[in-house]
């Protein structure tokens, strides 16, 4: 088990004459037996970090430390991590039992029957010791995944490295394995670095998630403070499903001044914002309620698309009914099953004050976080 | 450290539509040297130079020279040696065996002498012809064979070997066999075409026709290998394209000239380096066919020419520049692709 | 697309109702591609069954017949093949003796370099400086080769004198002949061969290799364990396409072992005098030794054209 | 056989030079191979005399081309001959096939140039020596000790100098001056054969044949070129003469009789000849006559081995031979001789052979079999055909013995290259008489 430590890393590329920067000064400390998820759209780095931290990427720039042993210039057999691959890598020839135990024959000089002891109880763990002596391409995509997950956790190592090790599978199977992968590692307790685009992996897998975008870290923390205190919009907007709703205001005295309504804040929200004006307001969809009666902070819209979820609706409302819908600015809110709402009526949305999120409109930055004593715990994927 | 770049442009290359996450990240990996020095100052010489090695030419260099390296000297050794010396000897003037060519004035006299030889010129067009006409219709009659095939014809194998056959067939014989097909009076070629009352025709004895001739015999006993590359090419595409064409209501022929053989293309060019060297083989079926160094008239090769030169009248110096031009030839059809596959990162 | 005959339910229905269903199944447009596949077979086998014919013909047969009818009964003879078989049985051995090692070494040889060259990452212009000299070796012409390679032979690698306590033992000198002839087709054969390798390597999957190197493998467990034994396909037509070339390649012979009377003389030397003299050509004769020295090259591809067709596919 | 690299004379120490230069200069050499045997103690003799020690226990090689029919008959019986003759000297005869002697000029050539000489290789004397100018030894010796300037006719001694001393020995003689003709097609076209005395007579036999009877006038292969080259000379000597003839391979060929020659020369091409000329050889021609499709045909007298081993062809009966038409009297000279290279590997062995090549037992064992003559006047020809023996006699009393013009004792190799060059594109049809003469005069004059 180890801690792991990455201090300002940074990797760029040649491509012709102009140089692209694909990991833009990262620092994360990992410790001893955490999950940490690391997350982000197509292209942001993540997959390029956990490459160098495997060693399979040279590191431009920063220190890279396994155990405070810095392990920049270390060839990746010798820093004693294993990694499951996106598209299992497993190895068409050799039944299940050689892959799994080929780790072992090369990086130890463990005896065989000491590996084939090691090999069996993984097996076992894993439900799938039947399928040892059968070839990868008789095995279904999740018995394949089993077997590369097995193959890595057999070597015992430092450091568990999962390259979107889900994304081949399907849905129902891949819920079940994110259950199975998070008991695994809670038993193993190994250091695990877990890199995904799938927001509902992050939430529910990591201990911690580390958010990246254009290469840049934009937070680590754990998925509630993400999710409820976002360090920038990007974070804000990429966690939550239906994500969530943001309209530019302008701070005028003690009111926000949007193009569709105005929002009176009190002192506590105005001494956040410091001297920034240009601002941008963000509320959850399931933080929005219908209520009966306009006010300061309640607004008359009219419901322009329902869409039934089972256990809760989604609901599209307009500000003004004379715009037409795809202009007019929408706010999107999350009701429960049975509040009866159909199209073109118009009801009264209320924006709670304690659940708004201000950001500055040109940095992106979270001047101001909803308070967290009356959060709703459960977070709406 | 890995090839990052080869990774990231298979991901782009290959069908993007599955695949939804495409690294914006791109770019050529070269393992620069930016990273500080290893810690441990004490380590021996070797380690040493191996590492500062890795460095400069990249983390596996050492450890995969020993794989590549001396096949490379090897190859040198005989095929550059080869080259070098054909090189040396053609800016000579040296001729039998009387004394050794002097090095002291190398001057391009015998590549002049060859751009004023008539001979010299009908030769290499003669070659550009034999190479590009023969690798284009081995290329069409191999594609045309593998599009019959790929309909999932019973007896497939059998087909397939047969066409094979004539590729394992030595010179000699089949240069014989089409000397008896080209026959005049009672060849196969003539009697078939008479049967369409077309007259008898001189194959090997008209000038004009007879370059064509000796293609046709070549495209017969190498077609085979391009018929199974093809198929083997056809096979890679997946069903769903042929039943899309065909959803999309293209005729059989649409669908094969829109959809089908434009994803051919990486066969076609690995398939139309092998057929060069066939190309390049065509000496020996000439020197069968006529039984010496001199082909029919108007079906002389720089090859030819090449041998006649240097071992018929002894002009070594001659003969080489034929060889070097010859192997110069070859690099500029050849040598297009070369640069094409590097700028796409796939050499 | 005619669609292939469906699944029965049970595998017991007799040969013939089967061949009666596919029959009355055949449209006019499968018919019309049997009738061309067909017509193309022909086009490709009857000249070698015009070469096999004569080979059993007579002196007079052969006037008398057209080159591809079968001899009459009076004109058939096996004593054409009789003597080139006796004729030629020496040199047969000789060329297994070295178009064998000559072939499986150039292929291996051909496996690793294209392997240095593409699965361990180096620095990516030298090694595709490396290739492109490589590929360029491909087209040298074997003619202009031969006088260096005399002089190679001759002057520089003395083999006989290097490995006179071989002949010591009683093994006839011109066997150094062999020797040179599989050195010289492994060094010529290496551009080919690397070449193909190389278009099979890389569409080894990456990870794989990468999976293998984090797992502690070094370069050479990785080629041993695990693209070697994946290569097979690759292997078979390397194997099938260098053992036609280097069997039938008579330029290389002719300057190293030359002399047909010598007893390490391959069969394509021997073949290349047999039958030919000033006053005529025996078709008869030549015919039977060209199939008798083709039978090895055309046993190959018989029983190997099916590997040889997946290897080009894999 | 040990390699005797004696460094002997001053050239073939450049040689070595540039050998060491282009070696090194090509790539790294493997560390293994030695670089160029170091120079024996061979001592520094001109380039025509042999080294001093050759070790005598090494057979002596002979290459040769003869590799199937009769030259394979000829050459075996040459060898039992010799081990007869001399059997403490182990003779390695090495035949190389193929490509009618173009594989065994290759193979010369090739060791010649790696300073790795045979003992001894067939070849033609005469212009052909002037190819491996410097590399031949000298074999006075030889033709002092046995004699041969007073056995050999007088053009066999000259064509056999080069410098001023013998190079190689003459072991037999096909001629060229020859006109075959199938007997029963040749009465049943009425021609009285003795009468052809000049190409236009033959020319008119032609027609005759051509009218009388459906076979082929004259049958020529023409898959290659030399068979034409080869019929010119014939016609040239038949048309105009030996003077103008030897002036024409001297080099100052009146135009006049060159053009005559081609003219006539295309008059029997362009319309007395089989139309699938151009995708035969010489076997089917000479099947033609063997089997009565045709009448004529030009050919060296190898042409009658072919016959000899055809069933129930006999000489008169079935075939018969008339010097070509103009050129009585005359004998065109063929020389298959074996010639003795400088820094010969065994110069006692190959001495031995040399002398053995010119001797009696040797001419008459080879050429029984080979169909060609013996060089020595003093041969007896009992054990020859009546076909060979008038051809001896022919070869003895000729009033002019002129050189072959394709089988290199008329010419240099290098201008019959060019000549066929000339034939291959100026006169295998369409023939273009001009572009011919002109092509021929500058060939011989440069």
């Amino acid at each position: 088990m180890a801690t792991l430590e990455l201090d300002s890393i940074t990797k760029t590329f040649q491509d012709g004459d102009e140089e692209i920067v694909a990991v833009d000064d990262v620092s994360l400390s990992i410790d001893d037996g955490e999950f940490l998820v690391v997350v982000g759209p197509s292209g942001c780095g993540k997959s390029t970090t956990l490459r160098m931290v495997a060693g399979l990427e040279t590191i431009t720039a920063g220190t890279l430390s396994i155990d405070d042993r810095v392990v920049n210039h270390v060839k990746s057999q010798n820093r004693d991590i294993a990694m499951v691959f996106q598209s299992y890598a497993l190895y068409p020839h050799m039944s299940v039992r050689q892959n799994m135990s080929f780790g072992l024959e090369e990086s130890t000089d463990l005896p065989d029957d000491e590996i084939n002891r090691m090999v069996g109880e993984t097996g076992e763990m894993l439900g799938i010791s039947p399928l040892l002596d059968r070839k990868p391409s008789d095995l279904s995509g999740g018995q394949q995944q089993r077997v590369a997950l097995g193959r890595a956790i057999v070597r015992d190592p430092e450091v568990f490295l999962m390259d979107e090790p889900l994304s081949n599978l399907d849905a129902k199977l891949r819920a079940e394995m994110r259950t199975e992968l998070q008991r695994l590692q809670n038993d193993l307790g190994v250091t695990t670095v877990y890199v995904t685009h799938d927001q509902t992996e992050a939430m529910t897998m990591g201990d911690r998630i580390a958010i990246l975008d254009g290469g840049e870290l934009q937070q680590v923390a754990t998925p509630l403070e993400c999710y409820h205190e976002p360090s920038n919009r990007f974070v804000a907007s990429f966690l939550g499903e239906p994500s969530m709703n943001f309209f530019d205001v302008t701070l005028e005295g003690d009111r926000l001044v949007g193009d569709v309504f105005e929002y009176p804040i009190d002192e506590g929200i105005r001494s956040d914002l410091g001297d920034a004006t240009d601002l941008v307001l963000g509320i959850r969809p399931e933080a929005v309620q219908l209520v009966d009666a306009a006010g300061d902070h309640e607004f008359e819209t009219t419901v322009d698309v329902v869409e039934p979820m089972g256990d809760e609706n989604t609901v599209y409302l307009h500000f003004d009914p004379d715009v037409e819908p795809e202009n007019a600015s929408t706010l999107v809110a999350t009701i429960d099953g049975f509040n009866r709402v159909s199209e073109d009526d118009t009801v009264i949305a209320r924006i709670p004050p304690d659940a708004i999120h201000l950001f500055d409109r040109s940095t992106g930055e979270a001047l101001h976080n909803r308070s967290m004593e009356n959060a709703a715990d459960q977070i709406d994927l | 450290m890995l090839d990052f770049y080869r990774r990231l442009h298979r991901t782009i290359r290959s069908s993007s539509g599955d695949d939804d996450e495409v690294r914006a990240d791109g770019g050529v990996v070269s393992d620069g040297s930016a990273a500080d020095p290893p810690a441990e100052p004490d380590r021996d010489l070797t380690a040493r130079l191996k590492a500062s090695l890795d460095r400069r030419f990249g983390s596996d260099f050492m450890e995969s020279s020993v794989f590549w390296l001396p096949p490379f000297l090897l190859m040198g050794l005989f095929v550059y040696g080869a080259v070098i010396w054909n090189l040396l000897i053609s800016l000579t003037d040296y001729q039998r065996f009387e004394n050794a060519p002097d090095y002291s004035n190398l001057d391009f006299e015998m590549y002049t002498r060859a751009l004023a030889d008539s001979g010299f010129i009908d030769a290499a067009v003669n070659t550009l012809v034999l190479l590009i006409a023969f690798t284009a219709g081995t290329l069409a009659v191999g594609l045309v064979l593998a599009i019959l095939i790929d309909r999932g014809i019973r007896f497939e194998n059998s087909f397939r070997t047969i066409y094979l056959l004539p590729m394992s067939l030595s010179f000699v014989v089949t240069a014989q066999f089409w000397l008896w097909i080209y026959n005049y009076n009672n060849g196969i070629a003539n009697n078939l075409i008479g049967t369409f009352g077309l007259g008898p025709v001189s194959w090997l004895g008209n000038q004009d026709i007879v370059l064509y001739a000796v293609i046709f015999a070549l495209m017969w006993q190498f077609s085979g290998y391009a018929m199974v590359v093809y198929l083997a090419g056809l096979r890679a595409i997946p069903t769903e394209h042929y039943e899309a064409a065909q959803v999309d209501g293209a005729s059989a022929l649409k669908m094969y000239w829109r959809v089908i053989i434009p994803q051919l293309k990486g066969a076609t060019i690995s398939a139309a380096v092998v057929l060069m060297v066939f190309g390049m083989k065509a000496f020996d079926f000439l020197y069968s066919l006529s039984g010496g160094y001199r082909p029919p008239n108007g079906a002389d090769i720089l090859a030819t020419k090449m041998v006649r030169e240097a071992y018929a009248n002894l002009n070594w110096a001659y003969g080489s520049a034929i060889a070097i031009v010859l192997f110069g030839m070859a690099l500029s059809v050849i040598g297009p692709y070369l640069v094409y596959e590097y700028r796409r990162d796939n050499l | 697309m005619s669609d292939t005959e469906p699944r029965t339910d049970g595998g017991t229905t007799t040969r013939t109702t089967r061949l009666r269903r596919t029959l009355d199944r055949m449209t006019v447009e499968d018919v019309g591609l049997y009738v061309v596949l067909a017509l193309a077979a022909a086009f490709y086998l009857v000249p070698i069954e015009s070469g096999l014919v004569t080979s059993f013909k007579t002196g007079t047969a052969i006037i008398e017949t057209a080159p591809f009818a079968p001899p009459g009964p009076s004109g058939l003879t096996f004593e054409k093949w009789r003597t080139a078989i006796d004729v030629l049985l020496r040199g047969m051995g000789n060329s297994l003796l070295y178009a064998v090692p000559a072939t499986v070494i150039s292929a291996f040889v051909g496996s690793i370099t294209a392997y240095g060259l593409t699965i361990p990452t180096w620095n990516k212009s030298y090694k595709a400086l490396v290739l492109m000299l490589i590929i360029a070796g491909i087209f040298i012409p074997y003619q202009a080769v031969l006088v260096p390679l005399t002089q190679f032979w001759s002057q520089w690698a003395q083999l006989d004198q290097v490995l006179s306590f071989v002949w010591a033992l009683g093994i006839d000198e011109d066997y150094v002949g062999i020797i040179e002839l599989v050195i010289t087709h492994v060094a010529y054969g290496i551009p080919i061969c690397t070449l193909l390798f190389r278009t099979y390597y890389k569409t080894m999957s990456d990870e794989m290799i990468e999976s293998a190197r984090l797992d502690g493998a070094t370069l050479r467990r990785v080629y041993r364990r695990i693209v070697l034994p994946l290569s097979g396909p690759m292997f078979a037509v390397v194997l099938i396409y260098q053992f036609t070339q280097i069997w039938n390649d008579l330029l290389f012979t002719l300057v190293i072992v030359s002399t047909e009377s010598s007893p390490a003389a391959p069969v394509v030397l021997i073949l290349a005098g047999l039958g030919s003299s000033l006053e005529g050509q025996d078709f008869a004769l030549r015919m039977a030794g060209a199939f008798f020295a083709a039978l090895p090259t055309l046993a190959v591809y018989i029983f190997f054209g099916e590997e040889f067709a997946e290897g080009v596919a894999a | 056989m040990s390699r005797d690299n004696s460094a002997s004379s001053e050239d073939r120490l450049t040689r070595r030079h540039y050998v060491a230069g282009a070696g090194t200069l090509a790539t790294v050499g493997i560390a293994g191979c030695s670089g160029g045997g170091d120079g024996g103690d061979g001592s520094d003799g001109s380039d025509g005399s042999d080294g001093s020690d050759g070790s005598s226990g090494e057979p002596v090689e002979a290459l040769h081309g003869w590799t199937g029919g009769d030259g394979a008959a000829a050459a075996e019986a040459l060898e039992e001959a010799f081990n007869e003759a001399h059997p403490d000297v182990d003779l390695q005869m090495s035949p190389i096939g193929g490509g009618g002697n173009q594989n065994l000029d290759a193979v010369v050539a090739n060791r010649l140039q790696s300073d790795d000489p045979p003992g001894s290789f067939a070849g033609w004397p005469g212009p052909n020596l002037l190819r491996y100018q410097g590399v031949l030894g000298s074999v006075d010796d030889v033709w002092d000790e046995n004699g041969f300037e007073d056995a050999m006719v007088q053009e066999a001694v000259d064509l056999h100098k080069q410098n001023g001393s013998y190079r190689a020995v003459p072991l037999g003689s096909h001629r060229l001056n020859c006109l075959f003709y199938n007997v029963s097609v040749v009465e049943d076209a009425g021609i009285d054969v003795d009468s052809l005395n000049s190409p236009s007579a033959l020319i008119d036999a032609f027609e005759t044949v051509g009218s009388e009877t459906d076979a082929i006038p004259m049958t020529h292969g023409m898959s290659g070129t030399w068979t034409t080259t080869q019929l010119w000379g014939a016609v040239m000597l038949g048309e105009n003469g030996y003077q103008p003839y030897m002036d024409f391979l001297a080099g100052d060929g009146d135009e006049e009789a060159v053009r005559a020659a081609f003219e006539r020369t295309a008059e029997m091409l362009e319309n007395h000849i089989s139309d699938d000329a151009s995708s035969i050889g010489l076997t089917e021609s000479n099947q033609n006559i063997i089997n009565g499709d045709a009448a004529f045909i030009h050919q060296g007298n190898w042409a009658a081995g072919a016959f000899r081993n055809a069933e129930d062809f006999e000489y008169e009966d079935d075939w018969g031979f008339k010097t070509f038409p103009g050129a009585e009297g005359m004998y065109t000279l063929h020389f298959d001789s074996f010639l003795y290279p400088s820094d010969n590997p065994t110069p006692e062995a190959s001495k031995t052979w040399e002398a053995f090549v010119g001797s009696p037992e040797a001419q008459v064992a080879f050429n029984q079999y080979k169909g060609s003559i013996p060089t020595r006047t003093d041969v007896s020809m009992e054990e020859f055909g009546p076909y060979l023996q008038e051809t001896a006699e022919d070869f003895a009393e000729a009033e002019y013995r002129p050189p072959n013009l394709q089988h290199g004792l008329g010419v240099p190799s290098e201008t019959m290259t060019t000549l066929n060059d000339v034939i291959s594109s100026e006169f295998t049809g369409p023939y273009n008489v001009d572009a011919a003469t002109t092509g021929f005069l500058d060939a011989v004059s440069n």
